[in-house]
């Protein structure tokens, strides 16, 4: 028996874009900049657009924290720290590509064209994050840790029956993404999702933000090996990106899911980024994590080295970045006035959204309710 | 018009869903080849393809985890669960997830889903095969139980219940599948899927069963007869919702009930139905509503099982108890 | 003598529990560093170190069913969920092991575990956060399920559980785990754990609750009071068994019952409590029992927890209904 | 991405008795023969012990099944073509390690010294396996697929709690063995297990046996890369063996035993081998398997290659394989009429055996139902 090693950082992980700004290559993957159809677009405004995004993504976030802090949300899931990973992943999607979240996918969300107002919604507390899936390929965000990932693989599975995977039509041709975190790793779904999506072949990219953390658990917790290794002992492939660079995960995920696409079963990518925030607005990482830790992945912002890179490399002036500020000031505004203006739901609409095809006793439960209320007509 | 077994019936019913519409799906272990352990989806693969008729991976939580993938790309998924006592590792998909996508989405999400389960006792089988789990389920808001006790209903309810837009946990009587054939009417206009209904008239007592307990209850309405004593069976056929208005119409003329499963007694269905029957039929109760089910006991060796089941004995003497009162 | 809160009072039960048996230990996610999400671990790890305090990978399963082998080793692991909805891809192992082992074996294997589960809403949590999951593990023979209402039985009560030699489901109503401060005295001798209390005496109707439901239904008593109106209430305490002398007792004298809990209504406890009251006090009782539970739907969301949860007005007016009878 | 290669049969098999009766050398792993305190044992001696341990598991086995045929069991798991798996496990085992079997494993319950019989009586119905594990440190059947292996790194993690890895002294370092089989990979509980056995480094070795089928399903079903290969998605190594012979499971085994006693944590075995039976004596494999594979394993068969061997090597005769003969007619004889003797448990016995300390209300529903018997006395 020989032991393996239980290295955490390996040399392998694929980076093209450096911390301090300086593009970098690598054998097997580089960064191309294409349009919606598939011709080539101009790689400077590309880049510019993917900082757009993701100082947009970041003020999503910052704001949703204040809210929280100001008593407007329950809780909030931030995301600061993973704007790069989540970014660089939402932009190589497809329209016809397929998104299974988190609770923490705020970016990608941003990418699909989600109203962030619809996430506020779950965490105000006026919703359970309601949104049609099917409006923006972008499923509901779910809680349970690891479900989502055998509902993106069954998904994937209903793609392959619909007979659009490996038809060479980049229109049609879909992929699903199964996102999850490090901590996820260890759930039997997530396990049981890498088995179900090797052994039908399905076109699931599993996608999972090793941001370090679940909650106060670090992630030798969950894995002694880099986890992208553990499609190994599943029969798929796996790598590792730098998470904080988004030209990393653009080239990265676009390989994945064109694999996927193209037939040829399961991909397994680690963004190996860092939660820069709490777990939650109502978690205290000052008890379980060195504030070391914290400064030495700031020197690693997935948005600073994109800036540093736009300016060294002429691509972005003083003017642009200021209109991005500018732009995320009025969706912070947006988004301040929409989530105070989120209207409560109705106390008898539960009864009303728990069967395609109501019950005569749920119908009656809710008559008795509504004639409660009533009662109170005057009186309250 | 041909006489099946309930096994029969559900394999014709299954096979009727899936040329019916084209996104029938079903899943489970070993439901291809061997056409399950129990033969209800028999030559199914070989008719329909392994694209329609999927053999999983050893794992539960997985088929009900994938059909919900499968479900919200518009297939209708039918899940088999090979026994009771395997839907526990899936038990966290279907409470928190299948359950719930309707109304967490507020229907955006569907879940047209059928789960099917072999349940209960009385095949001298090992631990785990003969586990009544309906009460988890009923108890369960978004989910549907439901359960047949005859070839015909296992005809007709199992087609309903995939042509249902919500999830329906489908109860099949195991001790039943190969019990009794009966004439099944392809032609006939079946009863709706969400309605009990009485299967003896009597006047003294309403027995209320369903699932493999319809039969011992019919027994007992037989044997009381003999004994003079004039009894109403009702096979409630849904358990969730429940459909108690052919229960109170019962009770308010036999002034007694008495209810009849093999799950464990303790917040078995029994208890909730009593509940009920007590809040409606107040004034009409001669007695107390009694409960015979399993005892609170895990499911015996099969040496012990007849004793612990519910039998024609336990079931009378419940009956004479109700008139002590 | 110190005033505590029934979170610290936990935390202090933990402790001592800790002190007294070596082979007492910890596990679950977060545990550790953090103290748990609820703080009721909170400094345990540092005092008695990882090995019996546990951070547990991020699987429930796992969780439980790696305490069943420590336990099988000698150990009595006391494990936390996190949530109440996170309970259910344990739920395999808690009904087919951790229950099942004393009876499979004939008792030659004990299951001296704690499952801690912080269940109930009213805390404006996002969905799987407020679930009360009691009935199902009560429905579950070989499992003994418990809950406490307030912090002087949560000191008491979390060590007498992990002293039991079998597994016991301990339910904790996040909802008050800052609520109240009262003194506990460690000194004094505590009641048993499996018995039920009242813990105010009426006359005309009996209330009975358990966990977040106690402090409603004392509120409730004493509004009827003010209309004049004598009210006695039960804590229940137990869940599994179900220890009811008391209620009997209480209810042959009021000849009234409302049962009250945060679960859905449809089979929660509410409704083996009411049909065992029938058949024991069937010539007693003015009015059926009534239950005032949550709704047969999902838990809604926050913003309508309030609704969806029994308060004040829905029990009082249930008290009111049980007099129209 | 490069796709991983599905080929199922790899090289890498350990193996040093071919089926044809060979030794053969590998480079990692030799057959040492041992006296039970680590001395140097009769080679000869120690391999006729293997030929007559397979001999008896094997007619434990096909008496059982006949007791079955006969009405006497319900049912019964064949375990016919894996006794070299069981009895070169179970004999690398030392007192002190503890075993997590599945319903399969009689082989290996016969070297713990657990009387057939009591296997017996859970196949009859008249308990459900209720020996004490504690008696042989075997842990009952578990029939729930791979929850067993989750129970054994539980168990594995209080063995390092009680200090019994890595001391040095072979009489107290302790291993825990997970059985398992090929279908089971696929469950959450097995997949949570190598999760928590790596976090944890606990000593517990997870044997699979891979007998090629789950009921009807190929291993391929299951997974498109050799099982033992799993373990490195995990961190820890993995290891193949021709699991119908005897002398390289008993190597391999030992080795990972010794491996996880001396605190280097969990292995992998998967015991190559092939389910020569039905599923269970209710199933039909002629309905989903061709005659042709069982052809081609009867040619593998573990027990003819050991008896091929000890004749050429002159270390047995006719005398001895007749000896054997006899024994095994003996314990068949034995197990047919303790079989029909098992006694038949007590009705009100159920309501005794829920508890440690039993409740009052389940006392009262004992006390009900015995007085509800008695009510027949005479009656019946
Ligand atoms: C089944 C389940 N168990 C526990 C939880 C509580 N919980 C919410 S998030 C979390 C940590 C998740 O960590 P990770 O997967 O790394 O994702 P991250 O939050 O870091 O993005 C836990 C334990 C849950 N939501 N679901
Ligand atoms: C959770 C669960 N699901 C389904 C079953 C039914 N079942 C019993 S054995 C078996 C196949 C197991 O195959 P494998 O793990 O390869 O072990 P083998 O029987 O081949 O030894 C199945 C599906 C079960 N016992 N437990
Ligand atoms: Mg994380
Ligand atoms: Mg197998």
């Amino acid at each position: 028996m020989t032991p393996v090693d239980p290295a955490h950082n390996d040399a392998s992980m694929v980076q093209l874009l450096t911390p301090e700004g300086e593009r970098v290559a690598h054998p097997d993957y580089a960064f191309t900049a294409t349009t919606a159809d598939g011709g080539v677009a101009d790689e400077g405004e590309v880049i510019r657009g993917y900082y757009r995004d993701m100082v947009l993504t970041r003020r999503i976030d910052t704001e949703s924290t204040a809210l929280q802090r100001h008593g407007e949300l329950g809780i909030w899931t931030q995301l600061l720290g993973q704007e790069a990973a989540q970014i660089g992943c939402g932009r190589a999607l497809r329209p016809q590509d397929y998104v299974f979240p988190t609770y923490r996918e705020h970016g990608v969300a941003y990418c699909r064209g989600l109203d962030p107002l619809r996430i506020l919604g779950l965490f105000r507390g006026v919703d359970q994050g309601a949104w049609d899936p099917a409006a923006h390929n972008f499923a509901n965000y779910t809680i349970v840790i690891g479900a989502q990932t055998l509902h993106a693989t069954g998904y994937a599975m209903g793609v392959q029956r619909d007979g659009l995977v490996g038809t060479g039509d980049r229109d049609r041709d879909t992929s699903v993404v199964a996102f999850f975190g490090d901590g996820a790793s260890s759930q039997g779904d997530v396990n049981e999702a890498f088995i179900f999506a090797a052994s039908y072949n399905a076109p699931v990219v599993f996608f999972c933000q090793n941001n370090q953390w679940a909650i106060s658990e670090p992630i030798e917790r969950q894995s002694r090996i880099p986890l992208y290794q553990r499609a190994r002992g599943f029969g798929f492939p796996g790598v590792r990106v730098d998470g904080n660079d988004v030209l990393a995960v653009h080239a990265v995920t676009t390989a994945a899911l064109q694999y996927a696409r193209d037939g040829n079963g399961p991909v397994f990518v680690e963004a190996y980024t860092y939660r820069m925030g709490a777990h939650t607005t109502t978690d205290d990482p000052t008890r379980y994590r060195m504030s070391e830790e914290l400064e030495y992945w700031k020197l690693k912002d997935p948005i600073a080295r994109v800036k540093v890179y736009l300016t060294r490399q002429g691509l972005a002036d003083r003017e642009y970045f200021e209109a991005v500020e500018r732009e995320a000031d009025e969706l912070g505004a947006r988004l301040r006035d929409g989530c105070r203006a989120l209207p409560d739901p109705e106390p008898l609409s539960i009864f009303d959204q728990v069967y395609a095809e109501q019950t005569a006793e749920l119908a009656e439960q809710r008559d008795t309710f509504a004639a409660y209320l009533a009662s109170f007509e005057g009186v309250r | 018009m041909t006489k099946m077994t309930l096994a029969k019936a559900l394999n014709a019913g299954l096979r009727k869903a899936m040329e019916n519409d084209p996104k029938v799906l079903v899943m489970g272990e070993d439901v291809g080849k061997l056409g399950g352990v129990f033969r209800i989806t028999d030559g199914l693969q070989k008719d329909f393809g392994e694209d329609r008729v999927i053999d999983s991976p050893l794992a539960e939580s997985g088929i009900v985890g994938t059909a919900v993938g499968l479900a919200m790309r518009g297939y209708r998924p039918v899940c088999e669960i090979q026994f009771d006592g395997f839907v526990y590792p899936a038990y966290d998909q279907i409470v928190s997830q299948v359950a719930k996508l309707h109304f967490r989405t507020h229907g955006a999400v569907r879940m047209p889903m059928v789960i099917r389960i072999p349940y209960g006792g009385g095949i001298g089988a090992v631990e785990h095969h003969s586990e009544s789990p309906e009460a988890q389920f009923a108890h369960t808001p978004g989910l549907k139980v439901v359960t047949c006790s005859n070839p015909v209903d296992g005809y007709w309810m199992i087609q309903q219940a995939i042509a249902a837009d919500d999830p329906v946990i489908f109860l099949e009587p195991k001790r039943q599948y190969h019990a009794d054939k009966a004439e099944v009417d392809e032609a006939a206009v079946p009863a709706p899927l969400f309605a009990s209904r009485v299967v003896r008239l009597g006047a003294e007592v309403t027995l209320i069963g369903y699932g493999p307990t319809v039969k011992t209850c019919l027994k007992v309405a037989e044997a009381a007869a003999g004994e003079g004593r004039s009894v109403e069976v009702v096979d409630l056929r849904t358990l969730s919702p429940l459909d108690l208005g052919p229960v109170y119409d019962s009770v308010r003329r036999t002034g007694r009930a008495v209810v009849v499963h093999e799950a464990h007694t303790n917040l078995g269905m029994g208890a909730e139905i009593a509940a009920r029957i007590t809040e409606q039929c107040f004034y009409s109760l001669e007695a107390p509503v009694l409960r015979v089910g399993g005892f609170d006991t895990p499911y015996p060796p099969s040496r012990l099982e007849e004793e612990f089941l519910p039998d024609l004995d336990r079931v009378l003497d419940a009956v004479d108890r109700s008139f002590v009162f």
